[in-house]
C-alpha cells in the first residue's frame, strides 16, 4: 500500500469486514439464531462506522490507495473523495437501518438458508462500498458486476417460485447488458492511454464526438441500473421478488450507485459538458417521473408500487443531473451547485424513505403474508409502531413540509426558477416546462401515497385473518425507528447538510454555493430576499398551533366522545370489501393517463352469477421494445439453426467452399 | 425579527381565524340574494359553529388516534398558512420560514391528512371522497404553484412578501402573464374549496360530493374545526389572489394605524371577493366529476402559459 | 521452350495419370473398381516417387516409395477388400450430384487448382514444376467425391485418394518430406484405417447399412 | 530429461492401462499416472521459468513460455479430468452403460491422448506437430464412439471424417511450409524446425506460405472449431463420455489454437501484410455470433456448453488475430481460465446428468435442492464462463473488448451484441436446471466435486490477482507471439 490514507484504509476495511461477518455465516448457515441476532447487528455496526468515516471524509482531501491485487498492468486503485463519500455516507446510514431490520427479518424455511443469505447481503453490501471506492476501470467493474451477482442470488432467493426466478434473470440481464455498455464507456473514455485508472482518463482529452459517445454509453449502461425508461423494466418485476430488506437495499442504496456512476463520469471523468447532454437527461428524467409515478398509481401491488416510485424518483434525480449539466455548461456554476446539492439530497433522501416503506411493508408482508393492497387494510389498529412510522415515510415520500422529501424537491424547484437565466433561446423557454412537470410529479406521488397509505393501514381489514396480524419485532421496530428518524432529521436539519453538499461541488463542480449555504439556520440557498425556508420553524409553527387548537378546544368546551357505528347510508348490509380498493383508487388517475397504460380489463356483465371485475395493467415498453427484440433473436437463431442440418456431405461442402472461398481470396 | 413585525404577524392570523366564517357568511348571503332568497345572515356560520362545538362528539369504532387528530391539524395548517400570506402587511417574519412553496406543501399536506382521515373508517364514502380529493389535488396544487412561480419569475423571489412588496410598491407595469395566471388562480381556487362547478359545499349527494364525503364521519367539536379550517382555506386563497393579484392597499411596515386602513381595505377586496364568487357559483352549473380533470387541467395549463407567456415578453 | 528431361516428362506422365485416375474414381459407381482405382493410384504415386528419387538422387525417397507400395497399393486396398467382401457392399446408391455434372464441376476444379497453384509453380525450383497443381487438383477432386458419395466406405476410398494426393505433393513437388514426418503421417494413416474399418462393423451393426444418411440424426432444429 | 518423463509417463501409461484398464485399480492407477505427468510438467516448467526456452534431442523438441505453460494446463486438466473421471466411470459402469472392456479402452486411450497433447505441444517440427494433431483426432474418436450407441458413432463418424479432411489440408499446408522453407534451409530435418523457420521467416516466399497459410488456417481451424468448420464439435462433446467432452473443450481446442498461433507467426514473418491476422479475426468473429445465436436453440446440456466452446475460441482467435503484446496476453489469459471453467462446467453437468439420467435440460431441473453442491458448482461455473465478475473470464474479455475498442472499433458492437445474446441463451437455462423444485435422483457413488471447485477457485483468484511471475510468463509468452 502506498501514502498513508487512513479513512480509505478504514472504508476498505469496513468492508472487508462485511465479507467477513458473511464467511462467518456460512460457518453455521443453519442457525438463524445466529445469523439473525448475531452477524446482521454486526453488519449494522459496520454501516454504523462506515457512515463515520465517510463523514469525515467528505470534508477532507481526497486520498488514494493502490492494492497488490487485480490485473499486472492494472492494480486496484482505490480513492475516496467527497462524492464517494457522500455515496458512502448514504451506504452506511441507511444499509446500518436495513441491516438492524433484517437481523428481525429473516425466517429460516425461505428458500435460501440463512447463512448463504447473510453472506450475499454482505458480499452485497460490501460490493457496493467497492464500486464507489474503485478508482480504475477493472475494480469498478469487477464490483459492479459482483453488486449485481449478489443481489441476483438475494433476488432469487425463493427460487422455487417461477416468477420469480424470471424476475432473477430480466434483472441480471439488464444488470449484464448495462455492463457491457460502461464496459465501453470506459474504453472510450481512457482515450488511447493504455492506462485504465481513473486518473489516466481525468487527464486523457476527448474530442467531443468521443466525449458524447463515452456519456452516451454511461447513460445507457447506468441508466440500465438505475431504471431510468425505457431500461426500467426490471425494476418492478426484480424488487417485489425480493425479501424486503433486499428491496430496500436495492431500491434506496444500489440505484445511487448508478447515479455515482452518472456523476463521476460527466463532471470528474470528462472535462467539458454539452448543453444538449443536459437537455437529454432532463426529457429522460422528466418522462421517467410522470411514467413512474403513473404506473405506481394505477397498481395494486404494494411492492410494485414502491418499485414504480422508485422510477419515478430516479427520474426526478435525473431531471436534476440534466439541470446540473445544462448550468454547468453555460458556466452558471453557482446554480449548477444548487442543482447538484438538491440532487444529491433528494438521493439521500430517496434512500431514507423508500428503504422505510420498502421494510414497513416487508413487516405486512410477515404479518399477513399478503402483498396485494386489495386484501390488506386496517393495520393501523393491528401494527401500531410499523403504521405510524411507515406514515412518516409517507409524508416524506410525498414530498410534504416539513420531512426530508420536501427540501430537495423545493431546493430542484428553486434552481428550476433560474433556468429562464439560461443564455439559450429555446431552453429558456423549455426548461422551465420541467418545473411545471415536476410540479405534476410531486402532486401525483402524493396521490399514490395516499393511496398506498390509506389501503393498507387505514379503513377496516379486507381480510378476516388480517385480525390476527402482529406488529414487528424489536429489531424491525428499531431498523424502522433509525430510518423514520433519518426522515425528519434531514427534513429539519438542511443547513448542515447542504454544508456537507456543498464539498461534494466543489470538488465536482469547481464551485459553492458561497456564503448563504451555511449563513445561518435559515435555508437560503441564493439569497435571503430570493427564498428562505426553515423547516424546523415551520414545525414549531404547525405544533403550537395544533396545542393551542387543542388546548383552546379542550378548554373553551369539552371533549366528550362517544363511539358508534360509522353511517351506512341506510344499507346496513355493508361489509369491509365494500371499501374502495386499491384498484379503485387508481381509477381515476388510468383514465386520465389512459395513452400510458396498456390494459386488459375483465368487466362483468349484470347476467354473471359470480361477478368478478379485473383489471391488468401492463407496460407498452415491454411489448414495443424487449418483445421484438427477443423474437429478432428468436427468429435469427432458428435462421441460423438451419445450417446445422446434420448431413455430413454439407458439412464437408462448408469447408471445401470455405477452401475455395479463401484460396480465391488471397489469389 | 421585531416586535412590530410580530405584531403585525399576529394581527394577520387574528384577523384570518376571525373573519373567515364571515366571508363564508357572507358569501351564503350574496348566493341568497342572488337567488331571490333571504339569506340566514352572516353570522350564521358562527352560530353553526357554536353549536357543533357544544355537542358530544360521535366517533366509529374503528376511527384510529389519526381520525381524532386531524382536525386540529386541520385547523393549525390553516391558521399557519393564514400566517404566510401577506394580507395586510408585508413586515411578516414568520414567512421568512415558509415561502410560497412551502405555502403549497402546507395545503398538500393538509389535503393528504384530511384524505387520510376520511380513508380511516373504511366506509366506501370516505375513500370515494379521498380519492376524489386527491384527484383535484393532484391537478390543482401544481397548477397553483405555478401561478406562484409567474409571480415570482417577476419579482425574482418566491418569497410572498417579496413579491407583494414587488407588485404593490416597486413599479407599476401591466403584466398579461398575471392575467392568465389569475384566471388560473381563480379556476384553481373554486376546485380547491370545494365550490361549484366542482363540488357544491351544499349538497349531501352521494355521487357528486367530494369534501363533504370526507367529512361524513366527522361531527361536533372535530366537524366544527373542519368547517372553521375550510372557511380559513378560502379565506386564505382569496388572501393569495388578492396578495398576487391587487396587491395594492397592503401596508410595507406595521404601524398600527396603517394596519387599521389595511384591514379596511381587506374588507373592502374581500366583499367584492365573496359577491363575484357567489356571481359565479350562481351562473354555473356543477359539472360532473369526471369533468373536473379537464376543468383543472385547463388552469394547469394557462398557468404554465403564463410562465410562458411571462418568458417570452419578458413582462 | 527447352526439352524437359526424360525423367520430369515421366514424372509428368505420372501426374497426368494420377489426375485422371481420379476423374476415374469420381465417375465410377462400382465399389470394387473404386478400390482397384485406387490401388492404381497409388501405384502411380509409387513409381513417380521412385522416378523421383532416381533422378535426384534423394535416397530417403525410396524408403518413401517403398512406404507407399507397402501401404497403398498392398495394405490399405486389401484392408478394403476384406470390408466390401465382409459387408458386401458393391454398388455405390445414387450420388448426391449426378455423375456428368460432378465431371464438369471437377474439370473447373482442376483449371482453379491449377490457377491457384500457378504462382507457387512460378518459383519452383524444382524440376518437375507444375505437379504442385495437378496434386492440388488430385486433393481437391477427392475432397468432392467425398462431398458426393453416399456411402460411408466410398467416403473412406475418397479420404484415402486424399492422403495420396497429398503424398504425391509431398514425394514430387518437395522431394519428400523429412522422413520422420513420413513414417508418422503413414502411420496415421494406417491406424486411421483400422479404426475406420472397426468402425465400419459398429456402424453395420447399429444400421445394417453402412448409408450415410442414417447418420444425419444429430442437428439443430 | 523432465522432457522424457513428461512423455514417457502418458505413453506408458496408456500402454499398461491397455493392459490393465479394466481391473478395479484402473481409474486409481489412471489417476495416478495422470499426477506424474502434472509432476513432470511442473518440474518442466519450473525449468523453463528458470532457464528460458530449451532445445533438446538435435532440435526435435522446442519449449518456450508459450507452450509450456500450455503444457503445464494440458497437465494440471488432464490430472483433475482423470479424478473426476474415477467415480463418474465408476457409476457409468454402475447403470450398466460401459462394458469392463470399453473401460479398459477409456484408460489407455485417455493416456494416449494426453500423451498426442504434449507431443504436439512440445515438439519443434512442424510435421510431427501434425502428426501428433492426427493422432489425437483418432484417440478421441474413439473415445467419443465409447458408448456405441448409433448417435455417438455418428459424432464419432462426423468427427473422424471432418477432422481428418480438415487436418489433411493442414497437411497439404505443412507441405507447402516445407516447399517454400527448403528453398532458405534446403531439404532435409531442419526446414521443417519451428526454431529454424522463425530464423529465417522473413525470407520465406510470401506467396507460397499465404497459400500455405490458407490449408493450415482451414486444416487446424477444423480443430479449432471455427465456424463453420465446427459441425463436429457440438455432436462429438454430446455423445462422447462427459469426462472427454472436458478434456475437448478444454485441452484439444487449445492445442489446435497453438498450432494455428505458430503458424501465424511465421506468415506474419513472411507477408508484410497483416492477410493472417485479418483471417483470423474474421473467422473468430463469425464463430463467436454463430454460436451465439445458436446457444439459443439448444436443448441439449452439453451441446450448449460446447458451443458455447465454441464461442469463446471464437474470442481467442479474434485476440490472436488482433495481435499486439496486450491482445496476446488477453488471449493466453482467456485460453487458461476458458480450459479451466469449460471442463468445470463440463464436471458439474457429468455429475448433473448422471442423476437426471438424462441430458435433455427440461428434465433437469432444482439442482440445488437436490445437491447444493453440483447446483453450485453449475451456477458458478456458468456465470464464470459468462464473463461475471470477479471471475478470470471477465479479466481476459475486459483486456480483448477494450483492445478491440482501440484497434478494431467495428468489431466491438458484434462482439456485445453476441456476448449478449450468449449471456440470455446460457443463463436462463442454466437458472432453470438449477434453481425450482427437484425432480432428480440420488446417486451410489459421491461426485467428485473437488475438481469442480478447484478449477473455479483457481478461475476466481486469476480474476483478483495475477501472481507476477504468471504475469511476466505470459508476457514472454504474448512476446513471443508477436
Amino acid at each position: 500500500m502506498t501514502g498513508s490514507a487512513p479513512l480509505l484504509e478504514g472504508a476498505a476495511v469496513i468492508a472487508l469486514w462485511w465479507v467477513a461477518i458473511g464467511l462467518a455465516g456460512l460457518v453455521r448457515a443453519r442457525s438463524i439464531l445466529f445469523v439473525g441476532r448475531v452477524l446482521f447487528p454486526l453488519g449494522a455496526v459496520g454501516g454504523i462506522a462506515l457512515a463515520a468515516v465517510a463523514l469525515s471524509a467528505i470534508l477532507q482531501a481526497p486520498q488514494s490507495l493502490v492494492l497488490p491485487l487485480g490485473l499486472p498492468d492494472l492494480p486496484f486503485h482505490l480513492r475516496i473523495d467527497s462524492l464517494s463519500a457522500f455515496f458512502l455516507l448514504l451506504l452506511g446510514a441507511a444499509g446500518a437501518g436495513i441491516s438492524v431490520f433484517a437481523a428481525g427479518y429473516f425466517r429460516s424455511g425461505e428458500g435460501t438458508a440463512p447463512g448463504l443469505l447473510c453472506l450475499q447481503y454482505h458480499v452485497f453490501l460490501a460490493s457496493m462500498a467497492m464500486v464507489l471506492l474503485a478508482d480504475d476501470a477493472y475494480l469498478f467493474m469487477v464490483a459492479w458486476e459482483t453488486m449485481a451477482l449478489s443481489s441476483y442470488f438475494l433476488v432469487t432467493t425463493q427460487h422455487r417460485i417461477p416468477e420469480i426466478r424470471r424476475a432473477g434473470f430480466i434483472y441480471l440481464l439488464v444488470a449484464h447488458v448495462g455492463a457491457l455498455g460502461i464496459l465501453l464507456c470506459f474504453g472510450v473514455l481512457h482515450g488511447g492511454s493504455w492506462d485504465f485508472t481513473f486518473d489516466a482518463m481525468r487527464a486523457a482529452q476527448l474530442d467531443p464526438r468521443w466525449a458524447t459517445a463515452a456519456f452516451g454509453l454511461a447513460l445507457f449502461g447506468f441508466g440500465a441500473k438505475a431504471g431510468i425508461v425505457p431500461l426500467h423494466v426490471w425494476l418492478p418485476e426484480a424488487h417485489p421478488a425480493a425479501p424486503s430488506p433486499v428491496s430496500a437495499l436495492m431500491s434506496g442504496v444500489m440505484l445511487k450507485t448508478a447515479i455515482y456512476g452518472v456523476l463521476r463520469v460527466t463532471f470528474d471523468l470528462l472535462h467539458t459538458q454539452h448543453w444538449w447532454w443536459g437537455g437529454a437527461v432532463i426529457a429522460l428524467g422528466l418522462f421517467s417521473a410522470l411514467f413512474g409515478v403513473v404506473f405506481a398509481a394505477a397498481q395494486t401491488d404494494m411492492k410494485r408500487l414502491l418499485a414504480y416510485s422508485s422510477i419515478e424518483n430516479i427520474g426526478i434525480v435525473f431531471l436534476g443531473i440534466g439541470l446540473t449539466i445544462q448550468f454547468q455548461a453555460f458556466g452558471m456554476k453557482t446554480l449548477a451547485a444548487l442543482t447538484l446539492a438538491a440532487t444529491l439530497y433528494h438521493c439521500l433522501n430517496h434512500a431514507f424513505f423508500k428503504a422505510l416503506l420498502f421494510l414497513a411493508t416487508g413487516s405486512v408482508l410477515h404479518a399477513t403474508r399478503e402483498r396485494s393492497l386489495g386484501k390488506l387494510g386496517g393495520l393501523i389498529h393491528r401494527m401500531p409502531w410499523v403504521a405510524w412510522l411507515a406514515l412518516v415515510g409517507t409524508l416524506a415520500i410525498a414530498g410534504l413540509p416539513p420531512l426530508n422529501g420536501f427540501v430537495s424537491e423545493w431546493l430542484l424547484l428553486q434552481s428550476f426558477l433560474f433556468t429562464p437565466e439560461l443564455p439559450h433561446a429555446f431552453i429558456n423557454m423549455l426548461v422551465p416546462i420541467g418545473a411545471a412537470a415536476l410540479a405534476l410529479t410531486a402532486a401525483l406521488s402524493a396521490y399514490v401515497m395516499v393511496k398506498f397509505y390509506g389501503v393498507i393501514f387505514l379503513g377496516r381489514p379486507r381480510e378476516t385473518d388480517l385480525s390476527h396480524a402482529h406488529d414487528c419485532g424489536r429489531l424491525e421496530r428499531l431498523g424502522l425507528l433509525w430510518l423514520a428518524v433519518g426522515c425528519v432529521l434531514l427534513g429539519l436539519l438542511p443547513v448542515p447538510m447542504l454544508a456537507l453538499l456543498d464539498r461534494v461541488n466543489a470538488l465536482m463542480l469547481g464551485a459553492t454555493l458561497g456564503e448563504q449555504a451555511q449563513s445561518w439556520w435559515f435555508l437560503a440557498p441564493v439569497s435571503a430576499q430570493r427564498a428562505t425556508y426553515n423547516p424546523a420553524v415551520f414545525l414549531l409553527g404547525i405544533l403550537v398551533a395544533f396545542v393551542l387548537t387543542y388546548w383552546g378546544v379542550r378548554r373553551l368546551y369539552h371533549g366528550r366522545v362517544r363511539r358508534a357505528d360509522p353511517w351506512d347510508c341506510g344499507y346496513p348490509l355493508q361489509t369491509s370489501r365494500m371499501q374502495d380498493t386499491a384498484e379503485g383508487f387508481g381509477q381515476p388517475i388510468r383514465q386520465i393517463f389512459e395513452p400510458f397504460f396498456r390494459m386488459k380489463r375483465e368487466l362483468p356483465s349484470p347476467f354473471d352469477l359470480a361477478p368478478r371485475y379485473r383489471v391488468e395493467i401492463e407496460d407498452h415498453v415491454w411489448h414495443w421494445l424487449y418483445l421484438p427484440v427477443a423474437w429478432a433473436v428468436e427468429g435469427t437463431s432458428r435462421l441460423i439453426g438451419r445450417l446445422q442440418q446434420g448431413r455430413i456431405a454439407v458439412y464437408l461442402l462448408y469447408s471445401f467452399i470455405t477452401l475455395i472461398g479463401l484460396l480465391v481470396l488471397v489469389l | 425579527m421585531n416586535a412590530t413585525g410580530l405584531v403585525s404577524q399576529l394581527a394577520e392570523i387574528l384577523v384570518a381565524v376571525a373573519a373567515a366564517p364571515l366571508l363564508m357568511g357572507w358569501v351564503g348571503q350574496c348566493r341568497a340574494w342572488l337567488s331571490n332568497r333571504s339569506g340566514a345572515g352572516l353570522l350564521q356560520p358562527y352560530r353553526m359553529l357554536r353549536k357543533l362545538f357544544q355537542k358530544d362528539a360521535v366517533i366509529a369504532h374503528n376511527a384510529s388516534t389519526l381520525f381524532r387528530f386531524v382536525p386540529y391539524l386541520q385547523f393549525a395548517t390553516m391558521a399557519l398558512a393564514a400566517a404566510i400570506i401577506p394580507s395586510l402587511s408585508t413586515d411578516m417574519p414568520f414567512t421568512r420560514a415558509a415561502d410560497a412553496i412551502a405555502l403549497v406543501g402546507l395545503f398538500a399536506l393538509a389535503r393528504v391528512f384530511i384524505s387520510l382521515a376520511a380513508m380511516d373508517i373504511g366506509t366506501s364514502f370516505g375513500t370515494l371522497g379521498a380519492r376524489r380529493e386527491m384527484l383535484v389535488g393532484f391537478l390543482a396544487e401544481p397548477a397553483l404553484l405555478m401561478v406562484f412561480f409567474t409571480a415570482s419569475l417577476i419579482s425574482a423571489s418566491t418569497s410572498l412578501p417579496t413579491i407583494v412588496d414587488t407588485l404593490a410598491h416597486r413599479e407599476l407595469a401591466i403584466y398579461p402573464s398575471l392575467a392568465f395566471a389569475a384566471i388560473a388562480f381563480l379556476m384553481v381556487l373554486l376546485a380547491e374549496n370545494a365550490r361549484i362547478p366542482i363540488d357544491n359545499p351544499s349538497t349531501h349527494l352521494e355521487l357528486t360530493m367530494i369534501h363533504e364525503a370526507m367529512v361524513l364521519e366527522y361531527s361536533a367539536r372535530h366537524l366544527a374545526l373542519i368547517e372553521w379550517s375550510a372557511a380559513l382555506k378560502l379565506f386564505n386563497y382569496a388572501c393569495i389572489g388578492i396578495a398576487l393579484f391587487l396587491p395594492w392597499g397592503i401596508i410595507p411596515d406595521s404601524d398600527p394605524v396603517g394596519l387599521l386602513r389595511a384591514v379596511v381595505v381587506l374588507a373592502l377586496k374581500l366583499g367584492a371577493f365573496g359577491f363575484g364568487l357567489a356571481l359565479i357559483e350562481t351562473l354555473s352549473a356543477k359539472m360532473r366529476i369526471f369533468r373536473a380533470p379537464e376543468f383543472l387541467g385547463t388552469a394547469f395549463m394557462l398557468a404554465v402559459l403564463g410562465m410562458l407567456v411571462r418568458l417570452l415578453l419578458g413582462s | 521452350m527447352q526439352i524437359l528431361p526424360l525423367s520430369s516428362q515421366l514424372i509428368y506422365l505420372c501426374a497426368a495419370v494420377m489426375l485422371l485416375l481420379s476423374f476415374a474414381m469420381i465417375a465410377q459407381r462400382r465399389v470394387l473398381t473404386l478400390v482397384n482405382l485406387l490401388a492404381m493410384q497409388g501405384a502411380t504415386l509409387c513409381v513417380s516417387t521412385v522416378l523421383v528419387a532416381w533422378s535426384t538422387g534423394q535416397h530417403h525417397l525410396y524408403y518413401s516409395a517403398a512406404l507407399t507400395l507397402a501401404l497403398k497399393v498392398v495394405g490399405l486396398p486389401w484392408i478394403l477388400y476384406r470390408l466390401i467382401r465382409r459387408l458386401d457392399v458393391r454398388w455405390e446408391t445414387e450420388t448426391l450430384i449426378n455423375i456428368p455434372t460432378t465431371m464438369l464441376i471437377g474439370i473447373v476444379l482442376v483449371i482453379f487448382c491449377f490457377g491457384s497453384a500457378q504462382p507457387i509453380s512460378e518459383l519452383a525450383s524444382t524440376i518437375n514444376r507444375n505437379t504442385l497443381g495437378i496434386a492440388l487438383a488430385v486433393v481437391m477432386l477427392a475432397f468432392m467425391m467425398m462431398i458426393t458419395r453416399r456411402k460411408a466406405l466410398t467416403q473412406v476410398v475418397g479420404f484415402l485418394a486424399m492422403e495420396n494426393g497429398l503424398f504425391f505433393a509431398a514425394t514430387s513437388a518437395t522431394y519428400g518430406m523429412p522422413m520422420v514426418v513420413e513414417l508418422g503421417v503413414a502411420l496415421d494413416v494406417l491406424v486411421a484405417m483400422l479404426i475406420l474399418g472397426i468402425f465400419f462393423f459398429q456402424i453395420r451393426e447399429q444400421f445394417d447399412s453402412l448409408d450415410l444418411h442414417h447418420l444425419e440424426s444429430l442437428k439443430e432444429e | 530429461m523432465e522432457l522424457l518423463v513428461l512423455l514417457g509417463i502418458p505413453l506408458l501409461g496408456g500402454l499398461l492401462l491397455g493392459l490393465v484398464g479394466s481391473r478395479p485399480y484402473a481409474a486409481e492407477l489412471n489417476v495416478a499416472v495422470s499426477l506424474c505427468t502434472f509432476a513432470a510438467g511442473i518440474a518442466l516448467t519450473l525449468r523453463v521459468i528458470a532457464q528460458g526456452p530449451m532445445l533438446v534431442w538435435d532440435e526435435l523438441f522446442f519449449i518456450d513460455p508459450f507452450n509450456v505453460f500450455l503444457v503445464a494446463l494440458t497437465s494440471l486438466v488432464g490430472f483433475t479430468t482423470s479424478v473426476f473421471s474415477r467415480p463418474y466411470m465408476r457409476i457409468e459402469q454402475h447403470h450398466g452403460r460401459l462394458t469392463a472392456g470399453r473401460l479398459r479402452l477409456y484408460h489407455a486411450m485417455f493416456q494416449l491422448f494426453m500423451f498426442t497433447m504434449l507431443l504436439a505441444l512440445l515438439t519443434n517440427n512442424m510435421g510431427i506437430l501434425w502428426v501428433a494433431m492426427e493422432a489425437a483426432t483418432l484417440t478421441t474418436v474413439l473415445l467419443v464412439s465409447l458408448y456405441r450407441t448409433p448417435a455417438s458413432l455418428e459424432a464419432a463418424w462426423k468427427y473422424f471424417i471432418l477432422c481428418g479432411v480438415g487436418i489433411a489440408q493442414a497437411l497439404f499446408g505443412t507441405i507447402l511450409l516445407y516447399f517454400a522453407a527448403e528453398k532458405i534451409l534446403g531439404a532435409g530435418g531442419n526446414a521443417l524446425l519451428w526454431t529454424h523457420l522463425y530464423e529465417v521467416k522473413g525470407q520465406l516466399e510470401p506467396t507460397v506460405l499465404t497459400l500455405a497459410f490458407i490449408f493450415l488456417l482451414v486444416g487446424y481451424g477444423t480443430k479449432v472449431g471455427l465456424a463453420p468448420l465446427h459441425n463436429w464439435l457440438p455432436d462429438a462433446h454430446a455423445e462422447g463420455p462427459t469426462p472427454v467432452s472436458a478434456v475437448l473443450s478444454g485441452l484439444l481446442l487449445n492445442v489446435a489454437l497453438y498450432a494455428v498461433v505458430r503458424c501465424k507467426v511465421l506468415v506474419e514473418g513472411s507477408v508484410k501484410s497483416d492477410l493472417a491476422g485479418h483471417l483470423l479475426m474474421g473467422f473468430g468473429l463469425l464463430s463467436v455470433v454463430l454460436a451465439a445465436f445458436f446457444l439459443w436453440r439448444q436443448k441439449d446440456i452439453k451441446r450448449l456448453f460446447a458451443y458455447s466452446s465454441i464461442e469463446h475460441m471464437g474470442i481467442m482467435t479474434f485476440a490472436f488475430g488482433m495481435g499486439g503484446p496486450v491482445a496476446n496476453f488477453a488471449a493466453l489469459l482467456h485460453m487458461t481460465v476458458h480450459s479451466l471453467t469449460k471442463s468445470a462446467i463440463f464436471f458439474a453437468v457429468g455429475h448433473a446428468t448422471q442423476k437426471a439420467g438424462t441430458q435433455v435440460m427440461d428434465d433437469i431441473r432444482g439442482l440445488l435442492a437436490l445437491s447444493p453442491t453440483v447446483g453450485w458448482g453449475l451456477m458458478l461455473g456458468s456465470l464464470a464462463i459468462l464473463g461475471m465478475p470477479p471471475f478470470g473470464v471477465f479479466a481476459s474479455e475486459f483486456l480483448v473488448l477494450t483492445t478491440a475498442m482501440k484497434q478494431q472499433p467495428w468489431a466491438t458492437p458484434i462482439l456485445l451484441l453476441a456476448l449478449g445474446v450468449a449471456f440470455a441463451a446460457i443463463f436462463t437455462r442454466v437458472q432453470q436446471m438449477v434453481f425450482g423444485e427437484a425432480t432428480l435422483k440420488r446417486l451410489p457413488e459421491s461426485p467428485a466435486l473437488l475438481p469442480v471447485f478447484t478449477h473455479l477457485a483457481i478461475v476466481l483468484a486469476l480474476g483478483l490477482y495475477i501472481p507476477p511471475y504468471l504475469a511476466e510468463w505470459f508476457r514472454l509468452a504474448a512476446r513471443l507471439i508477436g
